[in-house]
């Protein structure tokens, strides 16, 4: 078996305030963990804000260089990527999904234009009928067409649909790993299962490993292979998600888990009532 | 865990403290000739009871926070009020949201008061946050300076404060603390309805039950009624005493959130709570096809039809009316026949 | 183009009012290439003569034509504040989204640097210019000197803008996409700064040309070249006013007020209509 | 360290940053230029009669001397610092032999009071006025006085001062146009000089008001609309707070903030507008010591008050920064 992603000891450092009175913040602390590139599958990284959750995604995006410790892709180092050659070969095989859709293309910009421009400069097609077949390719893999994308605006589609395209457009330079940062936060909920199953069906059908971060343990729960739980930097569990999400060991762990009220009326108001009892 | 509900009693002769008829509410611009309508709140009507919880459930652009600006008398051109009344009944006094403005402004946080959306920046800035409730509370309290202070310390004592914040300014606390005071704010006179915008969006997870334990204790000690809006269903589920659905502009589905949760009578209700994830459930869920409708051109008919996927040619042309059903109310021409499938 | 003018002119009563002040302003300074006499030329008519049949706007104590003069004296005034513009403007854009969409040590730099020359007093600084080159100063070198002093501000705008959008997430999707930096910065940050770009262009070229004015009334430029502050400098170095020559005052300052009226109202109209805000909203979003 | 202290430190540094590249650029531009003010000043003074080569070449010597020109370029900015630092710019060449740094020194008062005076005016107008427009959008009153306001903005200082000139000083004189005070008065603490300089000063102050009030409303008054739809301000509109507390309280303090930054920013220019109003009626401060010196040639007396003025400007920015925290308790607190 050869490591798709291997992050070994990586610890993150953020020097706060002036020069007068630094201080350092433990952004993220000791993380360890290696995807397999024979088994694609959903790695889950749950934590609230400012667990470090969103900087270890950064990382491994190569946005941010780690403190110490190493994260290697393909058996490269990340952070070592440094001309634009490199990183475009980089780019190609990690693409990113963003948290809010509406904000992940520019809103004065046509849809296409990001579409097209990754085909160009990915895969190399000049001919404009090339790119467009790629990127219509990309597109059918998520249930939408060209046709339907072509010259439109990202305020003329939904926030499901706008996910679906971002979706596509990283998959386009056929990707290994996604890295999809808190991707159905903003997204509706009878739109948010739709790129849930799209996740699952990647991993299934093109063999991309995706990371998805998330604060929400009941997505997590659904799409999961394997979840880490984050919390001020440390990673406080690790393991299968049917484990670490349906019976939680560590403090921190539970005390989210209780946290998460279930979608019914009977035992959500009993834990509401529990509580003001309390009080 | 429990499995019997215990209802807050709601009294039946008490007239209603929130009356809402045939409401719209339109956005309407005209930006260097282009003129655009959008009909974020179209004929919505409905009463809220005393001493009750009402949700207002519903997705982005739905039209839910047009819905509860308006109710609130806080919505700025370009949205209008096109037609319709928002009625409050204060202590046997009706007072018209939109017709009797000075005497709402003079209502406004003795008898309602507000909690909003990101409790980030609802606090002046510059200035402490004392002065924040002398401004907003004191003139209706009747009392002096230092009875008032006590009487604001005592407040957020009861509500886990530690009266120091008073002397604080809003930038030295932190968000969890901010939403407690802005909700300390909304019930320090003690109001007969609270109106709530999304008052648990923006905070961490971990603290969330206990601010709607907050809410929830501090409504049933008072006996005030709260309308709060938000699109996460679990909230609802937790204190809603009665739900509405809100879709493309129009109230679709309305009932106790028991019977919402289980016997939900509208498919886009039904679908809603179908999709929601839990954890220890990995059956898949089935996501809804087709776009949110566009409220500056909304589809004809019923406007859940191009997504429905019981609509009929019906569906298409005749809007359905909200009508009793069940102990609730539910705007679908195939109401009837969902139960049966 | 033509659609934007149609639509301007039709539906914003301060664009159509600046536009056609801008454009008679910009169609008689046009003017002066057909003018009967050279600008330059002096004593060859009547001196002070008042408004009449003949000479519209009177002549000066100089024997020039105050209407020739004017017309020229707009065009030269226009050409300095233009060029003073697009120079700054041309730096100003520079160091703001390069000190914005860099952030970290270059823009700590830039920024420093942009900050202390904010603070500099401006108009001492170019008389300073101006006195130890004397002779030596024309227009064009004084242009650039208004231009090296006139950008900072602005920078500062521009630069806020673009540190902003640095963060959004379509900057961070747009590098995914592959797209270059200059790719970033003209097809996606451009558009947002441009409405700063502009009304910061406007509010430059009333600066530039202000400044002009100053500087010519003062004598500090070349005063053989006809400008509107130097035909003030003329008029009181004839005592143009004491000796009742009212219109070699009054109609170059009327000229020069409605020039900067008509900028005016341009900025704050175009800006409007170019504000990403109203386009989304005139687009439907 | 708290917030204050840092923020205190910060300001520290740029303002001596501004007086060091100032004062380097004023040298740098002295010293780069094509032309020797050695031989300008001589061929200035020759002019006027006095031929004789030898005693040419031996002030030469001594203006070289005078001007610390004398020694490679680091030589001579090392002794330009020390002048700068002693306030020693030599005398000057048109009122010799008065130090150029005393006449900077008789003049400086009254350019700080012309300015501090129209300065807290039109901030203060410019300020209330655009606040109130920016609040009370449908006010006809308001709205008239913003476009007249708004008319007067561009232009410049010249011709505003000189309209007024013209018509408070010719066609309806009512006011003396010239000078800071009358010249036979003795200044001091009596009726009569204060209210000349009342009088010599309003003309100058109100140049300086017109020129500098447009752009303080209109900034208030976009500050103000985007302050108003803020989540605190919309708050205490549904909490029925009264609007006249709103509008002081919420509003206008807030918008506040950035208007003493660019009081900050704006002094630079502000100066320049007063170089041109004083020299316009002939008002005794450091602008029309400028002009004068230029139109004389007085090399010592230019450079002197170019660097003066860079950092008197330059304090004057240091202690409204110093102000800033007192209004907005998040720099104060951290």
């Amino acid at each position: 078996m050869t490591a798709l992603l291997e992050l070994s000891d990586v610890n993150k450092d953020y020097r706060i305030g002036g020069f007068l009175d630094r201080s350092t913040l433990h952004a993220v602390k000791h993380v360890s963990f290696t995807l397999e590139e024979e088994k694609p599958e959903i790695f889950t990284v749950v934590g609230e804000s400012g667990s470090g959750k969103t900087t270890t995604a950064r990382m491994i995006l190569g946005n941010e260089t780690p403190t110490s410790g190493s994260l290697r892709f393909m058996g490269k180092d990340i952070a070592a990527i440094r001309s634009r050659k490199e990183r475009l070969a980089f780019m190609a095989k990690v693409q990113p999904i963003f948290q809010n859709p509406f904000e992940a293309f520019n809103p004065l910009t046509t849809l296409d234009y990001y579409l097209f421009s990754t085909a160009r400069r990915f895969l190399g097609l000049k001919d404009k009928a090339a790119v467009e077949a790629a990127t219509d390719k990309s597109l059918q893999h998520v249930g939408l067409s060209l046709a339907e994308v072509r010259g439109r605006y990202s305020h003329e589609l939904s926030g499901g649909q706008l996910q679906r395209i971002a979706v596509a457009r990283a998959l386009i330079p056929g990707p290994k790993l996604i890295v999809a940062d808190e991707p159905v936060s903003m997204v509706d909920s009878s739109l948010r299962m739709s790129i849930v199953n799209l996740f699952r069906e990647l991993r299934d059908n093109l063999g991309v490993s995706i990371i998805y971060i998330t604060h929400d343990l009941s997505t997590a729960y659904y799409i999961s292979d394997r979840v880490i739980i984050m919390h001020k930097g440390d990673v406080v569990e690790a393991g299968r998600a049917a484990d670490v999400l349906g019976n939680p060991s560590h403090e921190y762990s539970r005390a989210l888990r209780n946290a998460v009220l279930p979608p019914d009326p009977v035992i959500a108001s009993a834990i509401i009532r529990e509580k003001l009892r309390a009080f | 865990m429990l499995t019997v509900v215990e209802k807050t009693p709601v009294s039946v002769e008490a007239k209603p403290v929130l009356r809402v008829e045939g409401l719209k509410a339109y956005y309407q611009m005209n930006y260097f000739g282009v003129r655009r309508e959008v009909r974020a709140v179209d004929d919505v009507s409905l009463t809220i009871k005393r001493n009750e919880i009402y949700g207002i459930a519903g997705e982005s652009s739905s039209g839910k926070s047009s819905l509860i600006k308006t109710i609130a008398g806080a919505i700025t051109p370009p949205l209008r009020v096109v037609e319709g009344s928002v009625k409050f009944d204060f202590g046997g006094k009706e007072l018209d949201v939109y017709a009797q403005r000075p005497a709402m402004k003079a209502a406004r946080w003795k008898h309602l008061s507000y909690v909003m959306q990101g409790s980030m920046n609802v606090l002046n800035p510059v200035r402490k946050v004392k002065h924040a409730f002398h401004d907003f509370a004191f003139k209706h309290m009747g009392l002096s300076e230092g009875e008032f202070r006590a009487k604001v310390e005592s407040h957020l004592q009861r509500i886990g404060l530690d009266p120091r914040v008073l002397e604080s300014y809003p930038h030295q606390l932190s968000g969890g603390m901010r939403q407690r005071l802005t909700i300390g704010l909304a019930t320090v006179c003690e109001p007969e309805f609270i109106i709530a915008d999304e008052p648990t969006t923006a905070l961490d997870v971990l603290v969330q039950q206990d601010v709607l334990a907050l809410i929830k204790g501090v409504q049933q000690r008072m006996g005030s009624s709260i309308i709060f809006v938000t699109h996460d269903m679990t909230v609802h589920a937790a204190i809603a005493d009665r739900i509405g659905i809100v879709y493309a502009g129009r109230l679709v589905e309305e009932g106790l959130t028991l019977d919402v949760f289980q016997r939900p009578q509208h498919p886009y209700t039904a679908h809603l709570i179908a999709s929601l994830p839990r954890i220890g459930d990995t059956r898949k869920r089935v996501a809804l096809g087709g776009k949110p409708p566009n409220l500056a051109d909304p589809p004809s008919g019923c406007r859940f039809h191009p997504r429905c996927p019981l609509a009929i040619d019906k569906c298409k042309t005749d809007n359905p009316p909200l009508e009793a059903r069940n102990n609730g109310r539910v705007a679908c021409w195939r109401a009837g026949e969902m139960e049966a499938a | 183009m033509f659609k934007i003018l149609r639509d301007l002119l039709r539906y914003n009563i301060e664009f159509a009012i600046g536009f056609i002040l801008t454009l008679g302003v910009f169609l008689f300074a046009l003017a002066h290439f057909w003018a009967p006499l050279p600008d330059t030329a002096i004593y060859l008519l009547p001196p002070d003569m008042p408004p009449s049949a003949e000479y519209w706007f009177g002549t000066t104590s100089r024997g020039q034509d105050v209407l020739w003069q004017m017309s020229a004296a707009i065009w030269n005034t226009m050409l300095f504040g233009l060029t003073v513009t697009i120079v700054s403007r041309l730096l100003a854009v520079a160091v703001g989204m390069i000190s914005g969409y860099l952030g970290g040590k270059w823009d700590q730099v830039l920024m420093t640097i942009n900050d202390t020359m904010i603070a500099l007093p401006n108009l001492p600084i170019l008389l300073l210019v101006y006195f130890v080159m004397r002779d030596s100063m024309s227009w064009p070198v004084l242009a650039m000197t208004a231009a090296l002093l006139g950008w900072n501000y602005d920078a500062r705008l521009i630069r806020s803008v673009t540190l902003s959008l640095r963060s959004r997430e379509f900057t961070r999707h747009a590098v995914f996409a592959g797209m270059s930096v200059p790719q970033i910065l003209v097809r996606q940050h451009l558009p947002y700064v441009m409405p700063v770009i502009f009304f910061t262009a406007m509010n430059n070229l009333i600066w530039a040309i202000g400044l002009e004015v100053t500087l010519s009334v003062l004598g500090f430029s070349d005063i053989n070249r006809p400008t509107i502050g130097g035909m003030i400098y003329w008029a009181n170095q004839h005592q143009a006013i004491i000796a009742g020559i009212w219109w070699w005052m009054a109609f170059p300052i009327i000229a020069v007020v409605l020039l900067f009226l008509g900028l005016f109202l341009l900025a704050i109209s175009v800006n409007e209509y170019i504000d990403p805000r109203s386009r989304l909203s005139r687009m439907g979003a | 360290m708290d917030g204050f202290a840092k923020y205190l430190v910060r300001r520290f540094f740029q303002f001596f940053l501004v007086i060091f590249l100032g004062v380097s650029l004023a040298f740098l531009i002295t010293n780069l230029s094509p032309v020797d003010p050695v031989e300008q000043s001589v061929a200035l003074m020759t002019s006027f009669g006095a031929t004789d080569p030898r005693s040419v070449e031996l002030m030469r010597q001594a203006l070289q001397e005078l001007y610390g020109l004398q020694g490679t370029i680091l030589d001579q900015y090392v002794s330009f610092w020390g002048r700068v630092l002693r306030g020693d710019f030599g005398p000057s060449l048109s009122a010799f032999p008065t130090p150029v740094m005393s006449l900077i020194m008789s003049a400086l008062p009254w350019t700080i009071g012309l300015l501090t005076l129209a300065l807290v005016l039109t901030w203060t107008l410019g300020n209330l006025l655009g606040a109130l427009a920016g609040y009370y959008r449908s006010n006809l009153l308001l709205k008239l006085s913003g476009a007249a306001i708004m008319a007067l903005h561009p232009v410049p200082a010249y011709i505003i001062g000189l309209v007024l000139l013209l018509a408070l000083g010719f066609i309806w004189p009512v006011l003396p146009i010239s000078g800071g005070a009358q010249m036979n008065l003795q200044p001091g603490f009596t009726f009569d000089y204060i209210r000349s300089l009342i009088l010599h000063g309003t003309l100058p102050a109100l140049t300086l008001v017109l020129v500098g009030i447009g752009g303080w409303f209109i900034s208030m008054r976009s500050l103000v609309s985007n302050i108003v739809t803020d989540d605190h301000v919309v708050y205490a509109e549904l909490g029925g707070v009264n609007s006249g507390k709103i509008f002081s309280q919420y509003v206008a303090r807030n918008a506040l903030l950035p208007q003493l930054t660019g009081l900050a920013l704006s002094l630079g220019n502000v100066f320049g507008g007063a170089v041109i109003t004083e020299f316009l009626f002939n008002y005794p401060g450091v602008g029309r010591l400028l002009i004068q010196g230029i139109y004389r040639g007085d090399y010592s007396l230019v450079l002197g008050v170019t660097t003066m003025s860079i950092i008197s400007v330059a304090v004057a920015v240091f202690i409204i920064d110093l102000l800033y925290p007192l209004i907005d308790p998040r720099v104060r607190l951290g």
